[in-house]
């Protein structure tokens, strides 16, 4: 019973890494993309921990991957932050460009 | 093919990546980079090894590969502070005998 | 039957991990442009991280995607900032002639031969090093190997990092004031108050890696590159080091690390004991007060090498 | 053999532990340096010569680190051979270190690295001459080589950033290349301890490959022909004293670690290497030779006289006698002492003068004659003219040759001495004429002058007193230094 729920959890999870993926792929400029990489990532990596704490041990190591989810979390909006004002910083073009959009000159 | 083997492989791949990236480019940042994909090549072989001994494998190639890490980052820093002394001396990121293309 | 599945699913992943490390290999030393190069060997990084996990070796794992990977990366893509001219586009290189290809070729066969000629099963020292953990005073393998059984190997270790530092303070010109990359980076208050919260999480986690390494994967170079990060965040916020400890306060935290290891290495010697020869009572203590040194130095050599400049004893930024 | 546990000061963990312990107190105290420096130093010196007494009275010493012992923890090992390494880099250490008092007070060469990272040097010399377990020794290699790059590059002229980073490329190449046969050596014997894989080894392909590539690692680190490219910028732009010290010291470790691996590891692996190598060597002494006498700067034509030197160090390898080994042992001690005087000497030539070009040495004969006595006294060692050491060891192998009809050596060693005498006496001639635009002269410290000429000195004196180092060379040697009688 928690084996499926974990299972299909963590399939959830899956399914919101290659939604973010395709983003990171397919949009157009480098803010689309942020947007498609730290939200769709982070939801992904949510349902992923739930679906791992229902197979963990110990409540420590419950306590411990949800502790890892707040983390990336925070490193994604943070270096999401960096990213995006570089690239402002740089200038570059927001709207349908088919640059690669690095954040580098 | 067993998982050991598979990566000792692929760890001698690695190395021999690392060597051609060291010899055939000219930018001494590419050849620093080089170096280090040589290194990690080396370290995986001696890892990889390592799990030929069952259930539990063996530690001591563990301890040796993290001590190699250690002194691989070590020899980069230096590498990389040497690199931007010469780059700031000399306005250019490539050594004299290294000049046969643009 | 599912056990082979099980079997054939994780050599395929081998075979998929194997093959994406060689690719990010090739791909970041033959990238045209070198950030992207910079970015790749860092993603490769990652990815070996992951390989060590496959192979049973977590505090590899951790040291690599921390060092290898994190604090190298960080290392790399500074110094491209710093460079004369960070353009190499096309890629220069010398004209690969049939001979070195003939050179790889062997060399790859003939290392390769060596390899498969080993045998299959090997015990190497697992059984030993097992057969005298209780010994050790610590009961992670990896710890016991690193801090006991090959403790001098370590010592010498930590004199290699001490000596890159004092290579890279000779190297760089003292930093008259160290404005320069405070004005590269302007920081926006978001990434500050992550950062404020970030900091002491990572200091809480260095010392959970430095006391967990007695009994589990961790130990002083995971948790020394764990506090460096810190200090590299710290640094690309803008904080510096107060004037009055960038003169001999720093560099007695510098040495502290190697310091101490010798000091703990002759001490024991005291009693008629070989160097480095802890008394059993006491071995579990005294190899947590080597690593918490080393740690705290490690931390610091680390972040300093990054900052790529002698911190100014003047008045305080 | 004794163990040194019962010994109240184990000497053979101090000579590694006392420049370790100098290094860290110089960086805390940049401002003593010099005196910090020159106390280790001296307790260097003293704690070597105490080792020596210890190993004159038990024998070959055998030091378990952390008490373990082979093969979970890491031995020291001190024999014969060890201990003249030990005394050689103590005695030009102690040379060196009294050379730089004087140099860096003049010298725009960046001097507050030199104390920590020359001692940190020494810390990976004596490491490396006394592992007795070849990961250990990857890591005192690093040491080594890490530390020679940072000290070539305090010179921080364009030549010398450019000549270390070549040489810090080649070093860690050379590491690399060492730690791939260190791996396949734990992994085919589970061990890495030199004495049990001495008596585990057996012929396999994994043994042949770490053989074949420690070999290429040390012989890219003591760059013997055709891997020598990287020395001559490196050693000719580095600071003088440094340049002593790589080319006196830091070549040589590698070669000794090669001699290490040759007896105590590969042992009972084939040898057919050996004629490659002492081919090989026969090609530096002339190529290096010529080259040598085709430079036009003082530094660069010592540099490449190291690389025609090294070569002597090769032959050996394919004479297979012991008269020969114990000339390639006894041309290394000679080797060190002269070229390290010979740089020294350089080195005042061009803090004198302001330049090293040959051409303009005016009158440097005259004008600084304690610095022309040691030019000239290793000039006499390096041709191998008696009473020098150079004499002695050149003599060994050329017996060694003569006794098997192996004429073919003997005539590359005589063609050797005679360059080495054509490019000294290169030297020596516009040393004596005058230039035609006669320079401004600099004072040179007596520190300099005075060290350099004790060094060299102590390379003739070598060759007067012979047989100190070829009995102590048979303590605890492999069966093939031992001669019957010399």
């Amino acid at each position: 019973m928690w084996n499926s729920l974990s299972i299909v959890l963590i399939m959830i999870g899956m399914v919101f890494f290659i939604a973010g993926t395709l983003g990171l792929l397919r949009f157009p400029d480098v803010y689309t993309r942020l947007h498609a990489l730290t939200k769709a990532d982070n939801v992904g990596l949510g349902f992923l921990v739930a679906g791992l704490m229902l197979q963990a041990d110990s409540l420590t190591t419950a306590l411990l991957l949800l502790l890892i989810w707040v983390l990336v979390m925070l490193a994604g909006a943070g270096a999401g932050q960096l990213v995006a004002q570089a690239a402002l910083q740089r200038q570059h073009p927001v709207a349908k460009s088919q640059d690669d959009g690095r954040g580098h000159d | 093919m067993s998982t050991p083997l598979l990566y000792a492989l692929a760890g001698v791949g690695l190395c021999l990546l690392g060597l051609y990236g060291l010899i055939v480019y000219a930018h001494l940042l590419r050849k620093i980079l080089a170096l280090n994909i040589m290194g990690s090549g080396v370290f995986l072989i001696l890892v990889a090894l390592a799990r030929r001994s069952g259930d539990s494998p063996d530690p001591v190639p563990h301890a040796m590969v993290i001590t190699g890490i250690v002194v691989a980052v070590s020899a980069t820093a230096l590498a990389l502070v040497l690199l931007v002394r010469f780059s700031a001396a000399t306005g250019r990121n490539q050594l004299d005998d290294d000049e046969h293309s643009p | 039957m599912g056990a082979a599945m099980t079997e054939a699913g994780l050599f395929l992943l081998d075979l998929l991990l194997v093959l994406t490390l060689l690719c990010l290999a090739w791909w970041s030393l033959a990238a045209t442009d070198l950030f992207k190069g910079i970015v790749l060997f860092i993603a490769f990084g990652l990815v070996l991280a992951l390989a060590w996990v496959r192979l049973d070796a977590p505090d590899v794992a951790l040291a690599e995607a921390a060092i290898g990977a994190g604090l190298t990366g960080a290392l790399l893509l500074t110094t491209l900032s710093k460079l004369a001219s960070s353009i190499d586009n096309p890629p220069a290189k010398r004209s690969s002639p049939v001979l070195l290809w003939v050179l790889l070729v062997m060399l790859a066969a003939v290392l390769g031969y060596a390899i498969m000629s080993l045998p299959q099963q090997a015990q190497g020292l697992a059984d030993t090093v097992a057969s005298q953990m209780g010994n050790s005073g610590v009961e992670h393998p990896v710890t016991a190997v690193l801090l006991n059984f090959r403790g001098y190997d370590t010592l010498l270790e930590m004199a290699v990092l001490l000596l890159a530092l004092i290579a890279a303070w000779s190297l760089a010109p003292r930093a008259a004031t160290s404005c320069e990359m405070d004005e590269a980076l302007t920081v926006s208050p978001i990434v500050l108050a992550l950062f404020r919260m970030l900091i002491p999480l990572m200091i809480l986690v260095a010392a959970y890696l430095l006391w967990v390494g007695a009994h589990a994967p961790g130990g002083a170079f995971q948790a020394g590159s764990v506090l460096a990060a810190a200090g590299v965040l710290a640094l690309l916020c803008g904080k510096r080091l107060e004037g009055r400890l960038a003169g001999w306060p720093l560099r007695l935290g510098l040495v502290l690390g190697t310091a101490m290891f010798v000091a703990v290495a002759a001490a024991v010697m005291v009693g008629g004991a070989h160097l480095l020869q802890y008394p059993l009572a006491s071995a579990g203590k005294l190899i947590l007060l080597i690593e918490a040194a080393a740690t705290f130095s490690i931390g610091l050599t680390l972040a300093m090498l990054f900052s790529g400049q002698r911190p100014s004893r003047g008045p305080a930024s | 053999m004794i163990e040194a546990s019962g010994t109240p000061l184990p000497w053979i963990v101090w000579v590694i532990l006392l420049p370790l312990i100098g290094a860290m107190l110089c960086f805390l105290w940049p401002r003593q340096g010099k005196t910090l420096g020159l106390l280790t130093a001296l307790a260097t010196l003293l704690a070597v010569i105490a080792l020596y007494f210890q190993l004159l009275d038990g024998g070959v010493i055998r030091y378990a680190v952390g008490g373990w012992g082979a093969p979970l923890g890491i031995a020291l090992y001190a024999d014969g051979l060890s201990m003249l390494m030990l005394l050689m880099s103590a005695l030009v250490g102690v040379g060196v270190s009294l050379y730089a008092l004087g140099y860096f007070k003049h010298s725009p060469d960046n001097p507050a690295g030199f104390w920590p990272l020359w001692l940190l040097m020494w810390t990976g010399l004596n490491g490396l001459f006394v592992a007795g377990d070849i990961f250990n020794l990857y890591v005192t290699l690093e040491l080594l080589g890490l530390s020679a790059v940072a000290l070539v590059a305090l010179a921080a002229s364009r030549d010398a950033l450019g000549g270390a980073m070549r040489y810090l490329f080649v070093s860690l190449l050379g590491s690399l290349c060492y730690l791939i046969g260190v791996a396949l050596l734990y992994h085919a014997y589970g061990t890495v301890d030199i004495a049990l894989l001495g008596t585990l080894v057996e012929r396999n392909p994994a043994t042949h490959v770490a053989l074949g590539l420690m070999v290429v690692a040390m012989l890219l680190k003591s760059a013997l022909f055709p891997l020598h490219f990287w020395l001559p910028p490196a050693h000719a732009s580095a600071p003088a004293p440094v340049s002593a010290l790589l080319s006196a010291l830091v070549v040589k470790a590698s070669f000794y670690l090669l001699l290490r691996l040759w007896f105590d590891v590969f042992s009972t692996v084939s040898m057919d290497l050996g004629m490659v190598l002492g081919v090989l060597g026969a090609a530096a002494i002339v190529w290096g030779s010529v080259l040598a006498l085709r430079q036009t700067r003082l530094k660069l034509l010592v540099a490449y006289s190291t690389v025609a030197q090294l070569g002597y160090l090769f032959l050996p390898f394919a004479l297979l006698s012991p008269l020969a080994w114990q000339g390639g042992v006894y041309f290394v001690l000679s080797h060190a002492l002269a070229k390290a005087a010979m740089f020294m000497a350089a080195g005042n030539i061009l803090a004198f003068g302001g330049h090293d070009r040959i051409a303009d040495l005016d009158r440097v004969a005259q004008r600084l004659p304690i610095t022309m006595t040691a030019f000239c006294l290793a000039g006499v060692s390096l041709m191998g003219l008696p009473p020098s050491g150079g004499f002695i060891a050149k003599w060994l192998l050329l017996d060694a040759a003569l006794s098997h009809d192996q004429w073919g050596w003997a005539v590359m060693m005589m063609i050797g001495g005679l360059l080495a005498a054509a490019y000294v006496f290169k030297v020596v001639g516009f040393a004596f004429t005058q230039a035609d635009a006669p320079h401004d002269a600099q004072p040179v410290s007596p520190f300099m002058e005075w060290s350099a000429l004790a060094l060299a000195v102590c390379a003739i004196l070598l060759g007067l007193n012979a047989h100190y180092p070829l009995e102590l060379l048979a303590i605890g040697g492999p069966v093939t230094f031992v001669s019957p009688s010399p």
